[in-house]
């Protein structure tokens, strides 16, 4: 059970009080969260100082223009305290980043909610977004997932947050848009909401509920997993569905859990001299230029997929249209299982340590 | 578009032997420079590179004054030169993209033009101010 | 540019025939290997393979529908570190030469022993557009090249206006033109002209009418250039303007990455030297009321356009891998055109002009024009 | 090593160079100046030919490093009074003259200058401008600290014995009217004289009107008036009328005849002041009137040439004693022989004399001081039928830069490096 | 560790406490307080005095500070004297910054405010640049003192005998046989008359017999590589390329001198059309071989003219000497025998030297004519002049001596590649200032001297060759080493894609390029910390070890907050 302010306006209204309380209280001294940059949906993340600027928020909009736990490092370790609205997938990111030393929990308190999936990026900064939009929140009051979501989250058993300090139901909650719960995971939180004046209750999630989502991302899952033909991390299946990498490397920049500034695959230790590749040649008749392009793939499966949050943010940006992410995810789990370990459940954990021999993958390059 | 509280932050790149030495005879002369501008010293303006011409801009300055040795005088042989090719190249863009190119200003300050250094500082000072804040500290876009 | 070539008349397709042109090449030895675009095993994409093997040149593509990977980069990856033994030579689209010729400039690529083989390119389709229907647009861009149809909408929008199609410092040069089953093999530099003398070719074709045809093309090419331009203005003009046509973009710098000429092992924008304090960041949220992310969007594109629009070539492989479509190529086109003509600089037309930031002109104020008007009226009292 | 010890007279550019290059060298220096600022008269020129560039941005660098190098004592108001031994260990007495404002409490804030009573004229800006008893010569000088006229300071002069003007404005306790003139004395190794050349004193030609004409300026003048921290700042005004000049006649080798030798780089500077005007004030006509045009380093022609006609017409004139400057109105005419021998005649608004370089006037008492010969011009004269040589006719004492004659910057800086040769072979 | 920052500052008397609060300052600088940082901030009332600065050096180190500020006056004033003081009180004098307060803020802002503000501003941020500074240390290395000098002539031999001695061995070669250059012809020198022949052998014998000078004969230079004080050098046999010597030395001296252009190469002489017209050259030969000047039949020229100036406006430089040479052959003549008329035709008479218009008067004396012209045009033996007064003449001679312009040695341009100094517009070397710097080049420890850097006589030839000496002597002591510049940039190996832009920007070639590593580097020797090639730079892969991005970012940023 956890206490649970009730207010009978819809959720977003509801947050936007209670925020809108907190900063001109000085409770905070900012908000981070998705905003509204113009007329026709586009959002990006914004840090908010002004109370009159809140308005712009959109805490719950449906995607995803950076994994927030990039941003969040940037703004950490903070002097004052921030609230950070971000999704299940993005804390648990900054979690992970936070054992990577790359940000800090000190003094950001953070609100997430059960999440519905994330449509991607081109879906939602459609010229139609408003419909979209809408008819994505009709589907998540229910239990299913929209179909149009990014295909890492219809596979996503970790739509409920972690660690927040706040939470609030989002999917399968049909009172969305009349009434908002925020539950007080932690007793920052609860500190926070104490000169805010309302009705605070004893709660807990409507566990069946959940379950029944749940099990309809399990099943979304196997389907997932079935369509990318992956079955074991057999090469030429690897080959095929990573031949048209163009090696932009887009995926490792934006993803949460790649933090290195200069990827070990992009140093010098990779340009190989000119007789070595003459030399390569003359063993095989033929040789992929650059030659690295599918050795970093499963390079950087090796460095972190075991992290890997499933956020789908590679998938999105991949300029080839690689299902980047579900792979990883996919393979993620079945290393992340060895140490039966979940990304970003707990800062306190350990990360699995990892030997990497390069040596066990042979030089590649059909 | 000139607002009356406005007060202009300028930051001007000196080098060291030239214009930073002016700078000095200026206020040994008691001119007067208007404190809406601040002197960062480099040794040379060839020291001088977009990355951080950029993120003074995109940092809240309103202007930007690279200044050094005339061409010729350069401690360094032939830096002043490189640096007025970089200037020109960014200032091409920024005329391109019209974000203000004459926020951006380049001259050559001996040692011994205190004068003259009083005056263009005051000059550019005054230029800025009427122009305006720049639109990069207006936005909260970043 | 030279004025003559070798003619040769085919019947089964000028793919065929230049795939017959490098492999008598390797079997003469004038080759040892061919850097070539493969189709991948999927099919959904090119590849760029170096291939000593005579037998899988016919695998190859000389002139593929698109450009995955910018054939500049593929050199570079196989030479930055020096010249091999091998003799290599590759057949490349016009923009991949002369983003050859930037980086070899930028000793990145060493062409000691690579020759350059490029041809009149009738453009390469947008990749989302390949990925989905490889199989029909394979087929609809062999008519292209048949046809030889240098005006067709498919193409990326960069091709539309790409008036140097033809015009590139190719060693050896496949035109064709306006010309039918035929296509003259015409030899730019001495490289080009010792490999036809060791096939025993007689370049001795004039190429005039050739040259004609290539021309027109360009008229129409030129005008859909200024039309462009004219278009793009407006969408860059001012900030206000800039963050409109960027507030897509979610800075994954996608466009840098995929950049021929953007050689830096790491971009300052991605630097350590580039972040700033979270106190920093606060304090500036603090005083505007608000911040956004990514904080360089703008930033990034301008520092962008100062670093390499000098020697942008308008390939055009920033548009495709952007994830949010933003027209970076045409903007980048745009802006170098100007800043090319400030340097009085064409990018990758010839390998003697030097980068114009390693170099200087004791007087050159006046011709870097109003640019630098101020310094020259308030700095010159003393030139 | 620390030991060796040399005595440099002059802290010209030549004197500061021999300075650095021994210092640097471990050597100790005693850098003698009988004004109260080092530079020499490099610093008075705006700009230097032939590359055209600030001489204080060429200068100031080497009065910094000279100044804060500690083994360098730069002696500023110091006279050499007595000079006895030979090579190896002379023993030198420096008269020291009281400045009266201490070189380490002051720390230059001017704030002096405003209250005392008394001004006189700045025979360092040529007198173009008055200054007060006590001054800096000009804003820039170093060291920045400055220094009482004990003629005019009425406190010391006992006019009014009272006034403590400078005294109570001072927040330092940096001045000190009691200060007394002292003697140092020093033993060195070796000396090098440096101590420059003067200028031809041109009221003594009656032909050119000088003295007579307000808008008849020596050479020097022109520099001060022209520099941007000189007395006008660079306004290019005449004195009296204080209008800017319309026409312009630049004469050279003024006292060529009466010395019996040519100063190598009138010429140069000559059409360099021509370029200055033509460039502050581009409507004005300019007139060179020259006789030999000496351009004696493998830039210096091209100097000449690209300005000829482009910036100042070059006038030969056939015979120095038929030239004459006449007041004529508001203006000046100047009348000379042309190469053909016809008289012609040319009205301008100002004239500057380009006057020869001459031998310093303590030449003579140094010389006899020391027991070194001069030559029959006057200055000082390096070892007799040696070609190529820096050394006095008395060994350990060298001679560098326009001491030992007429001569421009380079070659009186490879003088003064030459002598540090000299220098270091004594110590070795 | 925690920072502990010094926060000086000087009040300066008036001039900085008047003008400012400095006690507003010293309060608002405590914002930067923090867990990690610790701001110690105080006032004096002039720290450059005597106890100023005792003051400073104790607090240092009572206070023990990590890292120091100065807000006084121009660094250009006080910098070296606090990283003095630094230094006595063991704080690295690179983790110290000097803020000027006086010159550009209480000089310069009347309203006492504003000054106040602009202070606080300005020291913020050398607070916020001081903590991203790093220590730097002086590395001494060892240096050679040995010279090599490439040419024989005087000016070669002057700079092997300036400089040979116990301690410092001179390396001197010379491409022909023997030594001497030209000067070996001249049957007097210049200035003075005195018959000094043997002045030029005396050098020569001394040079020879100087056991710590050895001299390579037909040798030339084939490969430097290095810089002040290290050296490497390969000389090879000018006949034999195969026949190789390899030094070690710490400085090389350029002594390559001149030659006389030809004189056919000018439009307004026919030379050779007539056997009788001569160089100037070959007249010093002709007397001081035979000891008479006679024409091709053996016998005495009756009337003979010089000619001055030839080709003087092609070159578009005046070679000096030439005025000055044609007397001394003048007086040849009339040595010879009074009844030669001589006529010299000149335009402008260059007399440099004090002597020189001596010489010249005397020469007048002498019984020689001298004409000024504004033209000249020499057939075979007849000149076509026109004069000063605009008449044109025509005149016949039978012997005529012309003075071509001294023009630099075939070679040159060839030893200027191999030793990477570039020429000037004339094709001698070039020196790296003409005015403050005549003998040195764009390489630190390689120097010019005598013709090879211009046009001039023997005199100034000797002086520049002891004026070197007096440099290679005071830098290159032997047995001590030398400190080169501290503040350098550096390369970051992971980061250089060795595109080699900084090493072409360069103006002191202290950027090298790693071949094997194919990167660039920075020979610190070299480097004089300019800061060019960083800005040259388009990744962050060359840093100023002073004056780093975040340097200057964190100052800009923390200005403008």
């Amino acid at each position: 059970m956890s206490k649970v302010i009730k207010i009978d306006i819809n959720s977003k209204q509801g947050l936007l009080d209670f925020l809108e309380h907190l900063l001109s209280n000085n409770e905070i001294s900012g908000v981070m969260s998705l905003r509204k940059i113009n007329e026709n949906g586009i959002c990006d993340y914004g840090l908010i100082t002004e109370v009159d600027d809140l308005k712009s928020i959109e805490p719950f909009a449906p995607v995803m223009p950076v994994n927030a736990s990039h941003i969040l490092s940037s703004i950490t370790p903070a002097k004052k305290p921030i609230i950070a609205i971000i999704k299940p997938c993005e804390l648990r990111g900054f979690v992970e980043r936070v054992k990577r030393k790359q940000g800090s929990m000190k003094n950001i308190i953070t609100v997430s909610y059960t999440c519905g999936g994330v449509l991607p990026l081109n879906t939602f900064q459609s010229d139609d977004n408003e419909k979209i939009v809408s008819e994505y929140f009709e589907t998540i009051k229910g239990t299913d997932t929209p179909e149009n979501v990014r295909p890492v989250c219809k596979a996503c058993e970790h739509f409920i947050p972690m660690t927040a300090d706040i939470t609030i139901s989002v999917f399968g909650n049909k009172d969305f848009n009349s009434k908002s719960c925020l539950m007080m995971n932690t007793e920052q939180a609860i500190k926070l909401s104490k000169s805010y004046k309302c009705e605070i209750v004893e709660k807990k999630m409507d566990d069946k509920l959940m379950d029944e989502i749940l099990k309809k991302r399990k099943a979304g899952k196997e389907k997932l997993y079935k369509e990318i033909a992956i079955t074991k991390d057999g090469l030429d299946e690897f080959v095929d569905i990573f031949g048209k990498c163009i090696g932009c490397h887009g995926c490792s920049r934006v993803c949460p859990i790649c933090y290195c500034t200069l990827c070990d695959f992009e140093s010098s230790n990779y340009d190989y001299k000119v007789d070595l590749i003459e030399n390569e040649l003359s063993q095989k008749d033929g040789l992929r230029l650059p030659p690295d392009t599918i050795f970093f793939q499963l390079g950087r499966l090796n460095h972190m997929s075991f992290s890997c949050i499933g956020c789908g943010q590679c998938e999105d940006v991949c300029p080839a249209g690689i299902p980047v992410s579900s792979i990883f995810k996919k393979v993620g789990e079945s290393t992340a299982e060895l140490f039966d370990y979940i990304p970003g459940k707990d800062v306190e954990e350990i990360i699995p340590v990892m030997m990497i021999k390069e040596q066990e993958f042979p030089e590649v390059g059909e | 578009m000139e607002k009356k509280d406005f007060t202009p932050k300028i930051i001007g790149f000196l080098c060291n032997w030239c214009t930073y030495a002016a700078a000095d005879q200026a206020g040994a002369l008691k001119k007067e420079i208007s404190p809406n501008f601040s002197v960062i010293r480099v040794m040379c303006s060839s020291r001088i590179d977009h990355n951080l011409l950029l993120t003074t801009f995109f940092n809240g300055a309103d202007g930007i004054l690279i200044a050094g040795c005339h061409p010729g005088d350069c401690h360094y042989d032939k830096g002043n030169y490189y640096a007025r090719r970089r200037y020109a190249l960014l200032k091409d863009v920024m005329k391109t993209l019209n974000l203000e190119p004459e926020r951006l200003e380049l001259s050559w300050i001996s040692a011994a033009e205190g004068k003259k250094y009083s005056e263009f500082v005051n000059k550019f000072s005054e230029k800025i101010k009427k122009l305006g804040p720049s639109p990069i500290n207006e936005s909260k876009l970043f | 540019m030279a004025n003559n070539g070798a003619k040769i008349s085919f019947k089964n397709g000028l793919q065929n025939q230049m795939r017959d042109f490098l492999k008598e090449c390797m079997k003469k030895g004038i080759f040892d290997a061919v850097v070539l675009p493969v189709r991948v095993p999927a099919n959904d994409s090119y590849a760029w393979i170096l291939m000593n093997d005579i037998s899988i040149v016919d695998q190859a593509n000389p002139i593929p529908p698109v450009m995955p990977v910018q054939g500049a980069k593929a050199l570079k990856s196989l030479t930055r570190k020096g010249d091999g033994i091998l003799k290599i030579a590759t057949i490349m689209k016009p923009c991949e030469i002369r983003a050859t010729i930037e980086l070899a400039k930028l000793s990145q690529v060493n062409l000691e022993n690579i020759t350059l083989i490029s041809y009149d390119c009738p453009g390469a389709i947008p990749m989302s557009i390949y990925n989905n229907l490889s199989d029909d647009m394979e087929i609809f861009y062999n008519d292209v090249v048949s046809e030889n149809n240098f005006v067709s909408e498919k193409m990326k929008e960069v091709c539309g206006f790409c008036v140097d199609f033809s015009d590139v410092p190719d060693d050896l040069h496949f035109g064709f033109t306006g010309l039918e089953n035929e296509v003259y093999i015409i030899p730019n530099t001495g490289k080009g002209n010792s490999v036809l003398e060791k096939l025993e070719m007689k370049s001795s074709e004039n190429l005039s009418q050739w040259k004609k045809n290539v021309a027109d093309i360009k008229k129409i090419k030129s005008k859909n250039r200024i039309d462009i331009y004219k278009q793009v203005q407006p969408t860059v003009d001012g900030l206000d303007n800039l963050q409109k046509t960027y507030e897509k973009c979610i800075g994954c710098h996608n466009c840098q990455s995929a950049c021929p000429i953007c050689y830096c092992r790491q971009c300052f924008f991605d630097s350590t030297a580039s972040e700033q304090s979270a106190n920093t960041l606060i304090d500036i949220a603090e005083k505007r009321g608000g911040i956004g992310f990514p904080r360089d969007k703008i930033m990034f594109q301008v520092g962008r356009m100062s670093h390499m629009s000098l020697s942008c070539v308008s390939c055009g492989q920033c548009m495709d891998a952007c994830p949010v479509n933003i027209p970076v190529a045409k903007i980048f086109s745009f802006v170098s055109s100007k800043t090319q003509n400030t340097f009085e600089y064409r990018a990758g037309f010839s390998g003697d002009e030097p980068i114009p930031l390693k170099v200087y002109k004791d007087d050159e104020l006046s011709k870097i024009h109003e640019i630098v008007k101020n310094a020259e009226s308030d700095g010159s009292e003393h030139e | 090593m620390s030991e060796e010890k040399v005595l440099i007279m002059g802290s010209g550019l030549p004197g500061m160079r021999a300075s650095l290059l021994l210092a640097n060298a471990g050597k100790t220096v005693y850098l003698v100046e009988k004004l109260s600022n080092i530079g020499g008269d490099a610093i008075k020129n705006e700009e230097s030919f032939p590359k055209l560039e600030c001489s204080t941005c060429m200068v100031a660098p080497t009065q910094q490093e000279v100044l804060h190098h500690p083994k360098i004592k730069t002696m500023t108001l110091c006279k050499v009074e007595k000079i006895t031994g030979k090579v190896g260990k002379f023993n030198v007495s420096i008269k020291k003259k009281a400045r009266f404002v201490s070189e380490t409490d002051c720390i230059g804030c001017d704030a002096c200058f405003p209250p005392c009573p008394v001004s006189i004229s700045n025979e360092w800006e040529e007198n173009l401008i008055d200054k007060k008893a006590i001054f800096v010569p000009c804003p820039g000088s170093l060291p920045n600290v400055p220094m009482i006229n004990t003629e005019h300071c009425l406190h010391i002069n006992g006019k009014k014995k009272e006034c403590k003007a400078c005294v109570e404005a001072c927040m330092f306790d940096a001045i000190n009217l009691d200060d007394k003139d002292e003697m140092i004395d020093v033993e060195v190794g070796a000396i090098i004289i440096a101590i420059g050349s003067e200028t031809y004193d041109v009221s003594t030609l009656s032909q050119f009107g000088y003295g007579n004409n307000p808008s008849v300026y020596t050479a020097m003048e022109f520099e001060r008036l022209f520099s941007s921290n000189g007395p006008t700042k660079g306004e290019l005004t005449l004195r009296k009328t204080e209008k800017e000049p319309k026409s312009v006649a630049i004469i050279h080798c003024v006292g060529r005849e009466e010395q019996g030798y040519c100063s190598g780089i009138c010429c140069m500077y000559s059409v360099k002041h021509a370029h200055f005007i033509k460039h502050k004030l581009p409507k004005t006509k300019i007139y060179n009137i020259h006789t030999d045009i000496c351009v004696a380093d493998k830039t210096y022609f091209n100097f000449v040439e690209n300005f000829r006609d482009k910036e100042t017409k070059l006038i030969y004139h056939s015979s120095m004693k038929d030239l004459k400057v006449e007041k004529n109105g508001n203006g000046l005419s100047v009348n000379y022989l042309s190469g053909l021998g016809a008289k012609e005649k040319l009205d301008v608004d100002m004239v500057i004399l380009a006057s020869a370089m001459v031998p310093g006037e303590e030449n003579k008492e140094i010389s006899e001081m020391i027991g070194i010969d001069l030559d029959n011009h006057g200055f000082f004269m390096t070892k007799k039928d040696m070609v190529g040589s820096v050394e006095s006719s008395k060994e350990g004492i060298f001679i560098a830069g326009c001491a030992e004659g007429p001569k421009d910057i380079q070659t009186s800086v490879i003088q003064a490096e030459a002598t540090v040769s000299g220098v270091m072979k004594i110590f070795e | 560790m925690k920072k502990k920052i010094g926060v000086y500052v000087c009040e300066c008397g008036p001039n900085i406490a008047s003008k400012m609060h400095i006690d507003k300052i010293l309060e608002s600088v405590k914002s930067h307080n923090s867990e990690d940082v610790e701001i110690v901030p105080i006032k004096h009332k002039l720290l450059c005095s005597v106890q100023g600065k005792k003051f400073l050096e104790e607090d240092i180190k009572k206070q023990e500070l990590t890292h120091l500020v100065v807000a006084a006056c121009s660094p250009r004033e006080h910098n070296t004297t606090f990283m003095n003081i630094c230094k006595k009180s063991d704080l690295n004098p690179y983790l110290y910054k000097m803020i000027n307060i006086r010159e550009q803020v209480a000089w310069v802002i009347p309203d006492k405010e504003k000054a106040t503000e602009k202070a606080i501003q300005y020291i913020n941020g050398g607070i916020s640049r001081v903590q991203y500074q790093g220590e730097l240390f002086e590395n001494k290395i060892d240096a050679i003192p040995d010279v090599l000098v490439i040419g024989g002539g005087i000016s070669g031999i002057e700079s092997a005998l300036s400089l040979a001695n116990e301690k410092r061995k001179v390396v001197l070669i010379e491409k022909t046989d023997k030594l001497g250059g030209n000067s070996v012809f001249y049957k007097k020198l210049l200035p003075r008359q005195g018959a000094e022949k043997d002045f030029i052998a005396k050098k020569i014998a001394e040079v020879t017999n100087n056991k710590n000078i050895k001299i390579h004969l037909e040798t030339e230079l084939e490969e430097i590589l290095g810089f002040l004080g290290n050296f490497e050098v390969t000389l090879r046999n000018v006949n034999n390329k195969d026949n190789k010597i390899e030094i070690k030395i710490g400085a090389t001296i350029v002594a390559t001198g001149f030659q006389l252009s030809n004189p056919t190469s000018f439009k307004n002489v026919k030379y050779k059309e007539s056997d009788e017209v001569y160089t100037s050259l070959e007249i010093e030969k002709m007397f001081s071989e035979k000891g008479k000047i006679l024409l091709s039949s053996g016998s005495e020229p009756k009337t003979v003219a010089l000619v001055h100036c030839v080709g003087k406006d092609e070159k578009k430089y005046c070679s000096q000497i030439c005025c000055n040479y044609m007397m001394k052959i003048a007086n040849y003549f009339k040595e010879q025998s009074k009844e030669i008329k001589v006529k010299e035709f000149y335009k402008d008479l260059c007399l440099p030297n004090k002597d020189d218009e001596k010489l010249f008067r005397d020469t007048e004396k002498n019984g020689v004519d001298f004409v000024r012209i504004k033209d000249i045009d020499i057939q075979g033996n007849e000149i076509k002049y026109t004069g000063i007064n605009g008449k044109n003449e025509k005149t016949k001679f039978d012997m005529i001596v012309v003075a071509p312009p001294i023009e630099p040695k075939a070679g040159t341009k060839n030893l200027s590649q191999i030793i990477d100094i570039p020429l000037d517009e004339f094709g001698f070397f070039q020196e790296v200032h003409q005015t403050t710097n005549p003998t040195g080049t764009a390489t630190d420890g390689v120097f010019i001297v005598g013709t090879a850097q211009g046009p001039k006589g023997i005199s100034n030839s000797m002086l520049m060759s002891q004026a070197v000496s007096g440099k290679i002597k005071t830098q290159l002591i032997p047995g001590e080493k030398i400190i080169p510049e501290v503040k350098t940039s550096e390369i970051l190996e992971a980061y250089c894609m060795g595109c080699k832009t900084c090493l072409e920007v360069c103006c002191f070639g202290a950027i090298y390029f790693d071949e094997i590593k194919g990167i660039s580097r920075v020979n610190e020797a070299l480097c004089r910390g300019c800061g060019n090639c960083i800005a040259s730079c388009p990744s962050e892969a060359i840093r100023h070890k002073h004056f780093t991005s975040e340097q200057l970012f964190q100052e800009v940023i923390e200005i403008l907050k």
